[in-house]
Order: C-alpha cells, then structure tokens, then sequence
C-alpha cells in the first residue's frame, strides 16, 4: 500500500501521485456544481471538464502503480487510501462556495497542469501521446476559466467584489504550484518558453481585468507533503461511503 | 376547407410540420407543453442522479454517471430549444418549473436512496422512457422529432448501462449488493409503471394528440410491451418483479400485471410526492445562488456590444 | 439485527425506535450548527437542545433493545444500520438550510416529543420518571422555539418572509405525526388534553404572529416506515464515516 | 506619588483590581488585548472539534464532545464579558476578529484530520492552555481571575477526558487506532508548545504584564512545566513524543527538549497558517447568514420596548 510517506516513493511516482490525487480531488468537486451550475450550458461545460480531469486521473494513478510495481489498481488508490495519504495540492480540496472559485480554481489548475503536460511530453517518452492529447483538451478548460473571469470581472461591480474576494483566499495557495516545480524540477524544462508558463499567463489575465493579487506566503505546507485541510476528510469519507458499506463488492 | 382542415389532413398523412410553417394555436400550445415537460423531465431527472457522483464505488462508475448526467444536461437543451422554435422562452419554462405550473415526469419525485438506484434508473426509468420516445422519432413536429432521433439513440445507450451494472453486481457481487439490488427494484417498480401516465380511461388529451401525431401509441400499450420487456429481462438479471400477480398469458401474448396505486399518481403528480419539493428547491437554490454570475454575463455581452437578446450563454 | 421491516417489529419497540431515530437525527441536525449560529448565546442554547435529544435517543434505543431482546446496544443501532433501516421521522432529516429551518423543526418535533412523553408517563409505568424529567426539559425547547418564531415573524419584513418559506416547506410534513399517532394508539391517551396537544399549541403560535398554514397532504409516505429523502443517506455515512474506517475499533 | 505609582504598588501588593476602581489606559488596553483574544481562542478553538461532532464514533463520545464544545461557547461569552467590564464592546471585538485585527491562540490554525485530533486536543493544546490559566486565577484584575478559575475547573475536565480518550484507544484499540494516535500526536507537538509564545528572549510585553500581575509566569518556565508533564504521561498512554532529543535532565529536573520551529510560528500568527483563512471565513459566514436574525431580533425588542443598548441577547 501507497500509505508510506511521500519521500519513501520513488520521485517519479510521487510526481504523477500528486497530480493523480489532484486530478481526482479537482474531479470531485467539480461533480458537486451537478444540478447547481447557472446555467445548463455550463452543466455541459463542468461535466465536460470534469470528464477530462477524471481520465487523467485514472491514467496518471496507472502511471504511479507502473513506476513503484504495487499491486494496487487505480481504484484501491483511491477507494483504499485515507485522507492522510492523499497527496493532491491544498487549494484543490478547499470547497467551492460560488461560481467564482469555480473559475478560480479551475484557471489556476488547468494552466498549470498544462504546462505539467508540456513538460512530461518533453521529458518522458511514455508520456508523450498522452500529453499531447491531454494539453489540446486542456485548454479548453483554460479558455472557460478566461472567459468567465473576463465576464465576471468586467461585468458587474457585484460580481468583480466576489471574484477579488474568491482570489484572495485561493492565490497564495499559489506558492504550492512553484515550490512543486522546483521539487520536482520542472522548471528548466519550462525555462525555454517561460513567456507561455502558467503564471504568466494567469496573472496577465488576472491583472488585465483590473484584479489584484495577493502576495505569497514565504513558507508552505505543501498538500504533496500530506499537509491537507479538514475539508478533504469529509470529502474523502463521502467519497468512500458506498465502497466501504460493501466489502467485497463488485462494481 | 379551413386553414385547420388542410393542417389535420397533412399531418394525417404523416406530414412533417416545420417551425416556418402554419399551425393551429392549439397545435403549438399542446406541443409546448408536451416538450417543455420533457425537458423539465431531463433536467429534474438529473438530480437522483447527481446525488450519487461523489460516492460512486469506481472510477469506471463514476465515468459513466458523469456522461449520463451531461446527456440528460444535453437532452434539456436541446429539448429547450425545441420549445423555441415554437415561440416558447427558455426563461419562461424554467420559471413555470420552479414555480410549480409545469409538469415534469413522475417518477422523478422519487429519492434515489442506495448506489443500486443509479443502475435500476438506467434500466427501468430509462426504459420506460425510450419506449416512449422511440414512438415519438415519428411525431409530426419535424424538430421534436429529429431530437427524438438523438436522444433515443443515447437513451438506449443508457439503459443498457443500467441493466449492465446492475447483471454484474447481481452475478458477481456480494449478498448484501443483492439485496440493494432488490430493495431497488421494489422501490422502483410501481413508479415506472406510472411513468406511462394513467391508464387510457382516465387519459385526457390523448385522442387530439394521436390525431396529430403528437402522441403515437396509448399509455397502456406502452405501459405493456414495458412490462412484456422488464419480465423477460428481469430473470436474466435475477431479480424479482414485487408483483405477485405477475405471469405470462399465452392466450393474450403479454404478461398480465397489477396496476399501480393511482392515487398516488395523482398526488405526486399534484405536488406532493416524496421529493417535489426537494427537486424545486434544489433548481431554485441553483438559479438563485448563480443570479450574480448571469447578470453580469450579461452586462458584459452588453458592454461587448455583441449581446442578442435573451440568455448570455447564447451570445 | 433490527433490519427487518418496521411491522416485524413488536409494536412497542416500533414506537420507541422511531422516536430514538428521530432525536439522534435531530441530534446530527443540530450538531451542524456548531459554529455556524447567529449568537453565542444561541450556539450554548443549541447545543443543550441537542444534549438532550442525544440523552432521549440513548434512553429510547436501549428501551428498544430491551422491548425485542436483541443484542444490540444504542451504539451499534446507530453505527451498523444503513440509511434503509432508520425509522425516523422524515421532516427531522431534511437539511436545516437556516435559521428559521431550525426554529420550526424545533418547535414541531419538540412540541410533540413532549405530547409523545406525557402519553407514555401515563401508558407506561416503565417510562414514568424518565418521562417526568424529559418532559421539563422539553418545555425549554418548546420556549426556544416560541421566542424565536415570535421575533422572526413579528420583527423585519425579511424575516417573517424567510420563516413563511421555512413553514410551507416543513409543514406538511406534519402529516406523519397525525399519522403515526392514529398508527401507535396515541390520541386517546391525549383526548382528555386535547387543548394541550403539541398541534393545537403549535398552530395557535404560528397563526398569533400572522403566518399561513399551508394545507396537509392527504396521504403521507412515513419516514417511520422507512420513505426517507436522498438527505438522510448523505448524513448517516458521515455519521458512521469513522466507525467505518477502523473495524473493530475501540471508542 | 501619581496615580500610576499608587496602583501599581496596589497591584504589587497582591491587591485585586474591580471594574468600578482606577485604572491606568494601559494596564486596559493591555487587559482587554489579553482577554479578548483569550475569547476569541475559545470560539475559534471550537470549530477543530466542531469538525468531528457528526462523525464522533460512539453516542457517549458524541454526548461529550458536545458538552466540551459547549463549555468553550461559555468560556467565550464569559471572557467577551469580562472584557466589556473594561469598556469593550463585544461586537467590536468580533468585527476585529474577522477583520483579522485580533489575534488568537496559533494552536487552532492547525487542521484537525483525525478523530484522534479530538483526544489530542483535550491532552494537548487544553493541557497546555491550562497551565497558563491557573496562573491567571492570581491575576490581578479580579472579573478576570474569577473566570479564570471557573474556566480552569471545566479545562482540566477536558484535559482528562482527552487523556483518557487516547489512553483507552491506545489500550485496548487496534492498531490501526494506535497509528491513528501517533501520527495525531506527532502533528500536534510543536504547535503545543508554542502555545506558550515565543522564548522569553523575544517576548515583548512580558515585563509590564508581568509587574502588573496580568502575566505571573514567563513563557519558558511554563513551556518547561508543560514538557515536564506530557512527557510522563505519554509513556502512560504509550505513544511517542516526536522529539528524539527528548531526555530527562536530573541535574535540572527537567525534561530538555528541541524548540519548535519558531519561523513557522510567526507566519501562523501573521496569518499565513494552514487553516487561518478557513477559521475567519467560518466565523465571518456565520455572522452574515444570520445577519437577518439578529437584525429581526433587535427590531423586535425594540418594537416591545424593552430593548437596551447593544446585543439582543441581552434584552
């Protein structure tokens, strides 16, 4: 079982664990906006996007099994784990009270995955055919998330207040993204087109429609290191409910 | 010969009215109707549903629902749409909904309570459903009709999932999914019955509405090749029919079956069955909570100049 | 295992065992509170309303238990059954989205626990001081409630507009009480004290500061005979998420 | 000989000040700083154990969560009490809270992930935050030491039932518990000690709090007591403090122990702890959900004419 400390996997295993256990926990909360979108169109978006993170998920918890030879599958990685040993970033976690962390959450994620999948294509073979899907997929999930943060920034007072208020508490989650770049050295692979990097490209946006960033804290407990929230445990138990309620089940 | 005559005499030939074309205002009222109500059926249809993607027991589980649920998303947009072409708003439909003026089916006022609903709304909602649908690709009103095309296509899809997951967790699985299994399909047995609407004595409308090819088969024939097709289907699974009376009738070639409680129909129908209020409420919540983002969708189109008239989501 | 469908049970026990589910789920309800309340003074007044629903629930599951000789104990009533097997009343699960949510389901279920104790301190001399005690209690719940309902209703526009909606949500509900009074021979115990009865009371209070009754629906699908809505199976796998996760576990 | 010069010779002397008597400007301020974020400790204390009140895994241990968490809720009315005795205004000092003007004890930025974390906190951070509360039931400003002692009493209550709740867990569990346990106590360590604040090198304030008997004893003399205890009543439990430096010193008499990471203490004091935001917004929903309550409440009172200044509760 996974249950050992990050540092006890391999590197690489640990790499594509966090961004499994990020995928599916970003997964998880897109699938409570089901019946709550505003409008039908964006019920077709959000499952969209979910659909996606969900297929990533399952690929890169293969990958982890493949890099450490455990005899688990995807499904006990997740059905099996507690939430001591998940490994998702933090702000992934953190609930969505309205549409605007939705959009949020979702550019933060999205650009930096992308740039995660750029990176792989480069520097690991297996990966290539599945990056290389994956980041034409993904930027339609960046393009949603830029749409709606042009229209809710520029749109009404009202909805600017609450898209700033939304920023504030999820942007210096912000500092996991880079300190898990540079653990995990991704940045030089990314040196070369640093223009085209996910902060880049967040923060242009993001002060083009007139919106303030907060800064970042100097030090982080990092979700990759188990540092998590109360919020993933009660998402993790809803989870696992029907799992646990029947040992031995067959789904 | 009235503008009215020449309109039955076309469809009565199996003609395909079109948006552009002339129709009777009765024609266009009853088909709104009818439509809108199938939407609202796909959106409220959801909602059981929805209330089991956290908790799906595999990844694969949780795929499949996701897509489920987008269809049902896709079905009421389209169906909305439908309701368009027809003069109808969507804003208009949905408050009606929320309101508690519009129908929507039945058998969604039902709560979905363990995982083994998720398969048994696949193979007996969805079920009843397509039989319904599969009649209405041949309805006269060409867009309804060619959205029919569609939806039964993925409906079908559907409802093979269902019977498919709840085969396997019967075969393969524990004793405990079994009786899940079954405690599902006593749950849910009588309420598809009723999705057919009530029997053909009690039906009002029905006999305009099959002349104008709105309506194609009666409640009760429908509500029998269900039955004829979930018996046969049910000994493949394993499962029992909680119908006692329940057999085969050589003579009529149908199994003969016991009628639902009607009167409950009437009362879930009325409003007041086990979740109606839940599911508006739940709508309402959703439209309320997300009013700040639709507004100022729309003010940015606005602002944007390319803003036409109606939701922001069409611009 | 009480498992078995309600009319399995002796009809003694049936009575008790919906009347424990109901104070453990209005337990959980008003557990969620914590935190959440709109004074301190209010989160003190909470949370002694649910130490005694929590003390009757304990008190009524073992009654149970003792009634069918099983062997069982309050907690493993509460911990090995799944949502399917709860018997309680359903407008007790409904989530309680505010204020005048919990003021209402506060005065309806206190209000009729307390006709429910004073029937069972005549009926059944096993129930006499235990009834006697709870029955004080209660009347503080009952007088939390009225208060309440008075400023709510007589106060602001908003607010009586806010506890209008909460009523014509929970209302009908009320149905299952009549009937589960008629089901467990409970009225003519209370005939003699008709004025007294909880309904009466109630609805004087509620029609006083000027709020509509909405109807009652004719036929009703009992929570004690196991109709429960999609809310309840979401709160008993939290309730149970940790007893779940360590079989065997010692508490 | 000035005012000042009479007080704090009053104060020196072991003299208790009331809320009708003198007092100098800082001495108040000093107190109210210190109370008030004694209350806003006990609120915000509340929602780590509040996250376990629904899945508490026994009826008993549900029964005494409950009571502890709302014993807290009255620690906190008692202390926002004592400080509106000084000329504070409770709601004033609420407003600063979420503000995130006020401060409070580090210890609840930290998650609680674990049922565990609630019998850690009761043996912990109430053990810890005991030692320095008898200290205070001397405290020269008498509304305050009489609190202080009530609180104390029902404090050790907690600090009990957390010990014991470990120690039957340890015992007679399982070990999937026991590793419950550890990594419970492993994550709750440091943030223990730092409760006491900084080393006495670096605590402002200390010396005038100190001479005005608002403080009685220095943060290490009480960090030491602290270590001193917990390390003999772990190895009752029979789990391990996270310090392998951690031996017992007989020239001394005291445990020597590692310092805990103090850098870490100050981002979580300067706001930047794991869970700071997620405590603040809590609070700050709660207030403005039920903003319409308390607006009903107060217009109420007043219409009944019997409404006093300030909270309604109070009326």
């Amino acid at each position: 079982m996974l249950e050992d400390k990050k540092n006890q996997l391999p590197k690489s295993a640990a790499f594509t664990l966090t961004l499994a256990d990020s995928c599916f926990i970003q997964t998880q909360r897109l699938c409570q906006w089901c019946g709550q979108a505003p409008s039908l169109e964006e019920e077709m978006a959000i499952s969209n996007i979910a659909l996606d993170t969900l297929s990533y998920a399952r690929y890169l918890y293969q990958e982890t099994i493949n890099r450490v030879e455990l005899p688990e599958t995807p499904d006990t990685l997740v059905f099996k784990r507690d939430a001591r040993q998940y490994r998702n970033f933090r702000f992934i976690e953190l609930p969505q009270y309205s549409f605007a962390d939705l959009v949020l959450r979702n550019l933060i994620f999205s650009s930096f995955l992308q740039n995660m999948f750029q990176r792989n294509k480069i520097a690991d073979e297996k990966f290539y055919s599945f990056s290389e899907k994956a980041i034409v997929e993904i930027q339609y999930h960046v393009d949603h998330a830029h749409n709606w943060i042009r229209r809710l920034s520029v749109g009404t007072a009202i909805a600017k207040q609450r898209i700033q208020s939304a920023l504030d508490i999820v942007w210096p989650h912000t500092r996991e993204l880079s300190l898990f770049s540079e653990e995990f050295d991704v940045t030089d692979h990314l040196q070369s087109q640093t223009r085209c990097s996910w902060h880049h490209r967040a923060t242009d946006l993001l002060r083009e429609v007139g919106l303030a960033l907060p800064s970042l804290p100097d030090r982080y407990r990092c979700g990759y290191d188990g540092y998590h929230t109360e919020h993933l445990g009660r998402l993790i138990s809803e989870t696992q409910s029907v799992y646990r309620e029947f040992p031995g089940g067959i789904w | 010969q009235s503008k009215e005559d020449v309109f039955d005499a076309y469809v009565a030939h199996g003609g395909r009215v079109e948006a552009s074309h002339w129709m009777p205002d009765a024609y266009r009222k009853t088909l709104i109707r009818q439509v809108s109500q199938h939407a609202h059926s796909e959106i409220v249809g959801m909602l059981p549903e929805a209330n089991w993607l956290i908790s799906a027991p595999s990844l694969e589980r949780k795929q499949i629902l996701i897509a489920k649920v987008q269809d049902e998303a896709g079905h009421g947009l389209y169906l909305y749409s439908v309701a368009e072409t027809l003069g109808a708003k969507r804003k208009d439909l949905t408050d009606a909904l929320i309101d508690g003026r519009a129908k929507y089916s039945s058998v969604f006022n039902y709560p979905s309570l363990t995982w083994a609903d998720v398969g048994t709304i696949g193979w007996l909602v969805d079920g009843a459903a397509i039989l319904n649908q599969v009649t209405l690709c041949e309805t006269s009103y060409g867009p309804y009709a060619r959205a029919m095309i569609r939806i039964c296509r993925e409906e079908s899809f559907h409802q093979r999932q269902g019977f498919e997951a709840l085969y396997r967790m019967f075969a393969e699985g524990t004793d405990a999914q079994r009786s899940m299994i079954q405690d599902s399909i006593n749950r849910w047995w009588a309420p598809s019955l009723m999705m057919f609407g009530p029997p053909d004595t009690d039906s009002n409308n029905s006999a305009q509405s099959m002349k104008w090819g709105i309506k194609i088969k009666t409640n009760d024939t429908l509500r029998q090749e269900f039955v004829n097709t979930i018996a046969k289907q049910s000994r493949i699974i394993g499962v029992t029919i909680p119908d006692p009376s329940l057999k085969w009738c050589p003579v009529s070639g149908n199994y003969v079956f016991t009628q639902p409680d009607w009167e409950e129909f009437y009362e879930v129908i009325g409003g007041r069955g086990m979740c109606n209020q839940d599911r508006l409420e739940n709508i309402r919540r959703a439209r309320d909570d997300n009013e700040w983002v639709m507004d100022a969708a729309e003010k940015y189109e606005a602002q944007q100049g390319n803003y036409a008239a109606g939701d922001p989501n069409h611009a």
